[in-house]
């Protein structure tokens, strides 16, 4: 590969916003057939190498290089009119959600022929008539492996599956037969077996001689696809090499540090959980047979020393059911005969595939959507189908953290009062005991109590979901319930609150039922998991039988299609 | 930069011409010593020159002075009809959006009717069955406006109710109430409140609209749109008559505008 | 499904209607003063013999209920009652009248469009763009009659280029018309502006550039549509300000049409006319919201799909 | 009952002083430039579509009397002067007591849709006129309201109007567009549309047919090629000689204006004496003080604070009249000095213009005697803790050159201590207050072509008396004027009653409204009647 033709060179790569610079001095070179994976965290500068490499840096942006050749073109002095003979016939951009990365509005075929339209016929670079157009168009849908190409073809974005609309992304930057392809986050918004296939496809472009630059801040996407990694960090590179070298021996302690905050699903034979030896429960009845171990609603127990009251579970969910009617008057069951138990200080996990209905059981436990069949008990106490206002004073033992926090916030309230809202007893405890308290909070969740009159909007993500927490723990709550609490934060960050969720495990003997599309995420945390499909439970188990001994084909899939790192 | 200060120096001209117009409302005095109402036959409509910066009108009154005086009543108006609309918008708008799904359905409903109807017709009829007259051109421009401040009112309580901030607090147990009254209430007026300092200035265009037609006020009294209505008929000669009244109520438009987005994109800020 | 969407649709459409209707019969029975009096003028020496005919004829001498309800059949059968004041059935003062108001509706529309469209669309450059957004800024916070009045002593008094009143022929539709449109073009240009730079920033423009599109294509082919659907949300408000500009713009102009039917009517109380007028409105909001949401159907593919795919998680 | 109401505009107007354009009432307009040609068309530009009240029997809107002149013919024609002439009758006799007027017609008129007019179309008129279902209050009363006692066919071309009590005015009356003559053959089959009129209902025997009507916008008459039955001593005779009268509304009078000076239209009425320096030398400019009662404000004798005659007289005598009528209309109108413009034929007091005058000084000491003499913080006079304050109500729209006289009025008598306080109300409320009395003062005008008007003004009862005036001797004075056919005994009585006026200051007349009628150069033989309002028959566009 390293004989092959060179397709994109650039050394002393800058990029500055007035006096900021935030891509700094980054050289990189591609060769046709070689796929070169640039990895960081958000801000790193790894989107705007890209654009530079597009000509699509914002206005405002100034560009400076040693050297910046795109298939053997000095792009450095190209005018707005040069660029756009460029794009599109030598580079193609593949963005990372198709939804909205291809014009909503416009069929698929019509985004796919765009490409033709502007250049013209890539082999001579004439004016397509019509027809030829929609044979190109087809064809191309066809390269990508979409099935009847020439019917979705004629259909919008919308109305395609999330991994067809990305092939017919990727379709349309190819259309063109750009030497060069820049992937920006291609399958981060995609299940994760759909995420598999779409790999797999950019994999076997490369093959056929395409120089393919992805952007992406998973190690472990990457880490499958890539044959050089770079790894960027404040604007600079500061780690390059083979994927292999640089997966296995990171020399950078920044890469060290991605990497041993990149949770992952170690490979078999499965290592002995942090937890001790779960253990499941008695079967009740309405528990269905269809699960590897065991038949019964999984009670998984923690050893959790300082963990409350008593031996029974925390919270028992009983064939609970839920059901939505769809736009064209059908009825969907979002959530379907799912009965578990959750032991106090137990961790459980519930993963799925998005439109698997964890969400929505997330909210039947928390008793913020009524179930319509099956129930949920707290303590031993009925939860669901209770009123209201008899629920509300036990709402101090049941807490919620959700993706995002931000939303969770009264914009108008600072830090303390955000925490305050979550004391029980409210106004009536004393003001000083309050903020002592509210303190200790804080501190507790790694929050310097000089944030304490920040808004929410003046906080990072991280600082963010800390807080979220810390609101949560303040009723001393027996169980918390998580939905997706780190999906939308980088990896470094999100180490650090699953660590902090485990601490308060151990420390506070508290429960949790962590809802994540993500198996890594949950092996890293919990004890037992169930794996949801359209609704169901399909498979339930201690972490490391599950995925290490998964007995569901589809359980089989997901585990299968996570990347994993060499 | 220059455009930040471009934008930066019309937000300061628009809120010193808010004052002075506030103030004109407040203590005409302070602007002029002559009476809005003192006609003199020896005076009658003469250029704008020193003595009469805004030239006189057909009775040989001030026109500064009319204009000036002007103020109370347009401003009056505006933040008067405005000012109730917001508050009877809130409370029925807040309780609407809170209300179980039939009531909010068919008070919708009934706002929607109202919405059918261009703002400035609402006006009009309603003055067909008011009549015309001063305050009922303020409470027709007012329930022209109301129909709007509902329906943001209850979109925004909406919003708001299925918020992550109202289910957090319902999580925490916090009494419903109270959620009304620490989240609900406060997040839904802000934007109410910057839709409103720019109703103000609607509200006023719509208002000098009907004196205009000749439903308002009645002459002497000193109102924008009915200085330029009685200067309609003298563009010819007089222009002035119609001119300078005409540019108070732009300005006073303008002004409220720029400062009303100003707030607006404030408040965007600190909403995301 | 369909088909019940259809019904539920234009059973909506009815109530609205309805509810007017309703809403303007109750309203002006709330009107104070005697409708014969106005009638009869002001001074009329009307026998009472003679007001109490012209009362059974009118059907006033009748319980509410009872006028009410041959109120609704008689709007049900198009029959919407005798001007008191112009003594022409209202169906015919408006459909006299309407075509002049059409007309300058159209003309007005027409005319806002394509200052909106230039200002949005084709004004580049940031200086040119603060230029603009500051005329458009202007021209919405304008009172009508004063622009109206501005452009009859700039163009008409001042320069004479355009006749001074009357509805003949296109010069004369010209002030008229910029006196409404300026101000819709002013909001127009700004929402459609707006549409059009939210669209650029939108994932698909960067895609579309990326396949080397330029600005004349993105716009044409990509963020126009995108920009159109806000500035479809404003038709509403539109076909009101071509309403309520009419009233105004027909008074300074001295114009023929509806706004100067429905404010002769309100002036003189002429019952019959206001409700017509209140009717005749609230069906032409009902069939704007209808071709405001065929149009919708149309620009936007996603709305009203059968199956929407659901979103990743993230 | 001879009144005629002018709700929207008492016109302005003016004398000019400029010799080339001061017209004297009942000359035709000057000869434009150009030389006479037959045929084209003249666009006349008016201020209010009379739509909905084009029936000439039951309309009370002066436009719609101009407007349907054109289309109507009289039994006789009122010269300018006053004079009646033979038009449809050739002539006529009057019993000795005054109560049967007998009428010989002419046999060769025909209507515009070939219905024949002779006795029984006259009858058929005059029937429809008292007919409740008409609903007529103007033509009603022109015909002599009650004293009306029905009216006889003679023979085909001979018919006679009787009457219960002599009624001196019925001539003149005979001559308004109001007593004139529809086709009996619309009146027996379209009745209930005369008002929305138009073309085929509004039918007359006039030199016009009116061909088209868009309401709102315009009407447009086609000349009657037939008509040969012009009024006697008429400067036209035969058919016009234009073949298309075109009318346009302009409501404004600005607009109407420049519509005249940028050669849109060519003759506007009700021209804006405000305007008058716009239009300039290029343009005809006729201008004719209107007959009737002047623009006046009556004051309600019946409430506490007009009871009191001295006060009445310190309140007209307390403003200066003479300065704000000039300010207001620039000149133009002239200062009214009694309730009868000086143009009413057989009447006018001319002495009462030495008399009256502006005094503050001798208003100020009757109102110390009245009893008014303390003042109050705003610096009105108050008697017994009460405000000398009057309530003024007009009915809306009210036109700009009345409000501004109003506020000179407020202003001037502000400087006396006495408070005005202007209620400016739509016409249902103001109609509710005038009924009930409700008010101190109001200020109307009255169109006529006969001094009878001052019976309504100010007779007991009268539907205009809004003084509420209620004197015996008043009375049988008005009463003897009516029935009293010779002019110089008529004369006399309605000297007595304008002077009666003066000394108790009931009614304050303000100014004499004028119609002015401007056109251009490339027009002539516009004649106007006693109103100033413009007769087409004989107009011409010159080449």
């Amino acid at each position: 590969m390293t004989d092959a033709r060179e397709v994109v060179r650039a050394t002393g790569l800058t990029v500055r916003f007035g006096p900021t610079v935030v891509v700094d001095s980054v050289s990189l070179s591609l060769a046709a057939g070689e796929c070169l994976a640039i990895v960081g965290e958000s801000g790193s500068g790894k989107t705007l190498t890209a654009r530079a490499l597009l000509g699509l840096l914002p206005d405002d942006a100034v560009l400076s290089a040693d050297e910046l050749l795109i298939d053997g073109v000095d792009v450095r002095r190209l005018s707005e009119a040069d660029w756009r003979r460029i794009r599109g016939a030598r580079v193609g951009l593949v963005s990372q959600d198709a939804l909205v990365s291809l014009d909503p509005l416009r069929r698929v075929g019509r985004e796919v022929a765009e490409v033709l339209e502007i250049h013209g016929d890539p082999s001579s670079g004439d004016r397509m008539p019509r027809a030829a157009l929609d044979e190109t168009v087809t064809a191309q849908l066809g390269r990508v492996a979409v099935p009847e190409p020439e019917e979705r073809a004629r259909q919008y974005p919308h109305e395609l599956s999330g991994g067809l609309r990305q092939r017919a992304l990727i379709a349309s930057a190819l259309a063109g037969e750009p030497g060069v392809l820049i992937a920006d986050e291609p399958t981060t918004a995609l299940d994760v077996t759909v995420q598999a296939q779409v790999l797999e496809l950019l994999s076997g472009l490369r093959d056929d001689g395409l120089g393919i630059i992805v952007i992406s801040h998973d190690l472990a996407v990457v880490a499958g696809i890539a044959d050089r990694v770079a790894v960027m960090r404040s604007g600079r590179i500061v780690e390059e090499g083979t994927t292999v070298e640089v997966l296995s021996n990171p020399r950078h302690p920044y890469t060290r540090m991605l990497l041993a905050a990149a949770p992952r699903l170690p490979a078999t034979p499965f290592p002995e959980p942090s937890f001790p030896e779960p253990s499941f429960a008695e079967p009740v009845e309405g528990s269905r047979p269809s699960t590897s171990s065991g038949n019964g609603p999984s009670t998984s127990s923690g050893n959790g020393t300082s963990a409350g009251s008593g031996n029974g579970p925390v919270l028992r969910a009983t064939g609970l059911g839920r059901d939505f009617r769809r736009p064209d008057g059908g009825v969907r069951s979002a959530v379907d005969d799912v009965s578990f138990d959750v032991l106090p200080a137990a961790a459980i996990g519930i993963v799925g595939e998005s439109g698997s209905g964890k969400t929505t059981l997330a909210r039947l436990l928390l008793g913020f959507d009524a179930p319509d069949r099956g129930s949920v008990t707290l303590d031993g106490q009925p939860w669901s189908g209770v009123k209201e206002g008899r629920r509300r004073s036990r709402r101090g033992d049941i807490q919620y953290i959700s993706q995002d926090p931000l939303g969770s916030f009264d914009p108008r309230y600072t830090v303390s009062r955000i925490v305050a809202e979550g004391l029980r007893g409210g106004p009536r405890t004393s003001s000083r005991s309050r903020a002592a308290r509210i303190r200790a909070l804080l501190d507790s969740v790694g929050i310097d109590s000089s944030l304490a009159g920040r808004r929410p909007h003046e906080l990072s993500g991280g600082q963010r979901q800390r807080v979220a927490i810390a609101r949560a723990i303040a009723s001393e709550p027996r169980i918390l319930v998580c939905d997706e609490p780190v999906s939308a934060l980088d990896v470094s960050i999100q180490a650090t609150i699953i660590d902090l969720l485990a601490g308060l495990r151990r420390d506070l003997g508290v429960a949790l039922v962590f809802v994540s599309h993500d198996l890594a995420v949950v092996a890293t945390l919990c004890d037992d998991v169930l794996v949801m499909r359209d609704g169901r439970v399909v498979e339930r188990g201690a972490i490391g039988e599950v995925f290490a001994h998964p007995q569901h084909p589809f359980t089989k899939a997901l585990v299968d299609a996570v990347p994993r790192m060499p | 930069m220059r455009r930040r200060f471009a934008a930066r120096a019309g937000l300061i001209v628009a809120a010193l011409f808010l004052v002075a117009v506030t103030l004109m409302a407040v203590a005409p005095g302070l602007f002029t010593p002559l009476d809005p109402l003192a006609t003199d036959t020896d005076q009658v409509l003469r250029p704008p020159g020193w003595g009469h910066p805004f030239g006189t009108d057909q009775t040989g009154r001030d026109m500064f002075a009319r204009v000036v005086y002007g103020a109370s009543y347009s401003l009056g108006v505006g933040a008067g009809a405005t000012a109730a609309a917001l508050v009877i918008g809130v409370v029925v708008g807040t309780l609407v959006g809170l209300a179980p799904r039939v009531v909010d359905g068919v008070a919708m409903r009934g706002v929607e009717i109202l919405l059918a109807f261009p703002e400035f017709l609402i006006a009009l009829f309603a003055i067909a069955v008011l009549g015309p007259g001063p305050v009922n051109v303020a409470t027709a421009v007012g329930v022209a406006a109301l129909p709007a401040y509902i329906r943001v009112a209850r979109a925004e309580t909406l919003v708001v109710r299925r918020s992550g901030y109202v289910e957090a607090a319902r999580g925490l147990g916090v009494h419903p109430l109270r959620v009304a009254v620490s989240h609900v209430v406060p997040n839904t007026l802000r934007p109410l409140g910057v839709i409103a300092t720019i109703g103000i200035g609607t509200t006023i265009v719509a208002a000098a609209g009907l004196s205009f037609l000749g439903l308002g006020p009645q002459d002497p009294t000193p109102e924008w749109g009915l200085l330029l209505s009685g200067g309609r008929n003298l563009l010819a000669q007089a222009w002035w008559v119609a001119f300078f009244p005409g540019v108070l109520i732009t300005g006073t438009v303008v002004s409220a505008t720029v400062v009303g987005r100003r707030l607006r994109r404030a408040g965007e800020g600190r909403r995301s | 499904m369909v088909f019940r969407r259809i019904l539920a649709r234009l059973a909506g459409m009815l109530v609205v209607v309805w509810g007017a209707a309703t809403a303007a019969f109750l309203v002006l029975k709330l009107v104070p003063g005697d409708p014969v009096d106005v009638m009869l003028g002001v001074s009329a020496q009307a026998s009472p013999e003679l007001k109490q005919s012209i009362r059974v004829e009118l059907g006033l001498d009748q319980p509410l209920a009872v006028q009410y309800v041959s109120y609704l059949s008689r709007l049900v059968r198009g029959d919407f009652g005798t001007s008191y004041q112009l003594r022409l059935p209202v169906t015919d003062v408006i459909g006299q009248q309407l075509g002049y108001t059409l007309q300058l509706a159209a003309a007005s529309l027409a005319l806002a469009l394509v200052i909106a469209l230039v200002g949005a669309v084709v004004v580049h450059g940031r200086a040119a763009r603060g230029i603009v957004s500051v005329l458009e800024l202007l021209a919405i916070s304008s009172p009508p009659f004063w622009i109206g009045l501005v452009l009859l002593s700039v163009f008409a008094f001042g320069l004479g280029w355009f006749p001074v009143a009357g509805a003949d022929g296109i010069q004369g539709l010209v002030l008229p018309a910029a006196t409404i449109a300026l101000p819709v073009a002013g909001i127009l240009g700004q929402v459609l502006r707006t549409g059009l730079e939210d669209a650029e920033q939108q994932p698909f423009a960067t895609t579309a550039r990326a396949r080397g599109a330029g600005p004349a294509r993105l716009v044409l082919r990509h963020t126009l549509r995108h920009a159109a659907i806000p500035a479809l949300t404003l038709a509403g408000y539109i076909v009101g300000s071509l309403l309520g500009g009419a009233v105004i713009v027909e008074s300074v102009f001295a114009r023929p049409g509806l706004g100067r039917v429905a404010l002769a009517a309100i002036t003189n109380r002429d019952l019959p006319v206001v409700m017509g007028i209140i009717v005749f409105t609230a069906i032409v909001f009902v069939l704007v919201n209808l071709v405001v949401d065929l149009a919708y159907r149309a620009i936007d593919p996603r709305i009203g799909a059968p199956t929407t795919a659901i979103r990743g998680a993230r | 009952m001879f009144s005629r109401h002018r709700p929207f505009r008492i016109a302005g107007s003016l004398a000019l002083v400029t010799a080339a354009a001061l017209v004297l009432a009942g000359c035709s307009t000057p000869a434009g430039s150009g030389e006479k040609t037959e045929g084209g068309t003249i666009t006349f530009g008016v201020d209010v579509d009379p739509v909905g009240h084009l029936d000439v029997h039951s309309s009370q809107l002066d436009i719609n009397a101009i407007l349907q002149r054109p289309v109507f013919d009289s039994l006789v024609s009122q010269n300018a002067d006053g004079t009646i002439v033979p038009w449809l009758a050739t002539s006529w006799q009057v019993s000795d007591d005054g109560l049967q007027y007998t009428f010989d017609l002419r046999d060769d008129v025909t209507f515009s849709d070939g219905e024949k007019f002779d006795a029984a179309a006259v009858k058929a008129n005059f029937d429809h006129i008292v007919d409740p279902a008409t609903e007529s209050a103007q033509a009603s009363s022109l015909i002599g309201g009650e004293y009306y006692a029905g009216t006889d066919v003679i023979d085909d071309s001979t018919v006679r109007v009787n009457f219960s009590q002599p009624y001196a005015p019925f001539l003149a009356n005979a001559a308004s567009v109001e007593l004139g003559f529809y086709s009996p053959k619309v009146l027996a089959e379209h009745a209930d549309e005369l008002k929305a009129g138009g073309p085929g209902i509004s039918v007359g025997s006039g030199p016009f047919i009116l061909s088209e009507y868009t309401p709102g916008s315009e009407l447009v008459y086609t000349k009657n090629p037939d008509y040969n039955w012009a009024p006697e001593g008429a400067a036209a005779q035969g058919p016009a000689t234009i073949d298309e009268l075109d009318v346009k509304i302009l409501p404004e009078s600005s607009v109407r204006t420049s519509a005249l000076t940028s050669g849109q239209v060519d003759v506007i009425g009700d021209t804006a004496p405000s305007s008058l320096g716009q239009i300039g030398d290029g343009f005809t400019v006729t201008s004719t003080e209107s007959p009737g009662v002047p623009y006046s404000l009556y004051l309600n004798v019946t409430r506490p604070v007009f009871s009191d005659v001295e006060v009445r007289k310190a309140f007209a005598g307390g403003f200066d009249l003479d300065a704000a009528v000039k300010a207001v209309f620039a000149g133009s109108y002239q200062r009214a000095y009694s309730i009868l413009g000086p143009t009413t034929p057989d009447s006018y007091d001319a002495a009462l213009e030495t008399s009256a005058s502006f005094d503050a000084d001798a208003a100020n000491d009757a109102l110390d005697a009245a009893g008014w003499s303390e003042r109050d913080s705003d610096g009105y006079r108050t008697k017994n803790g009460e405000r000398l304050s009057a309530r003024w109500i007009s009915y809306t729209p009210v036109n700009e050159d009345n409000a501004n006289l109003a506020n000179l009025i407020q202003d001037g008598l502000k400087k006396i201590g006495f408070e005005v306080v202007h209620d400016q109300l739509e016409p249902g409320a103001y109609l509710d207050a005038y009924l009930a009395g409700d008010y101190d003062l109001t200020d109307w005008g009255f169109l006529s072509a006969d001094a009878d008007v001052l019976r309504s003004h100010l007779g007991t009862g009268g539907y205009q008396n809004a003084s509420h005036l209620s004197d015996p001797e008043i009375d049988a004075t008005l009463a003897s004027a009516v029935a009293t056919t010779d002019a110089s005994q008529r004369a006399e009585l309605y000297t007595q009653l304008q002077q009666w006026n003066a000394e108790n200051a009931v009614i304050v007349p303000l100014y004499v409204p004028e119609y002015i009628l401007a056109s251009s150069k490339k027009v002539g033989g516009v004649e106007v009647d006693i109103h100033g309002w413009p007769l087409f028959s004989g107009a011409y566009v010159t080449k």
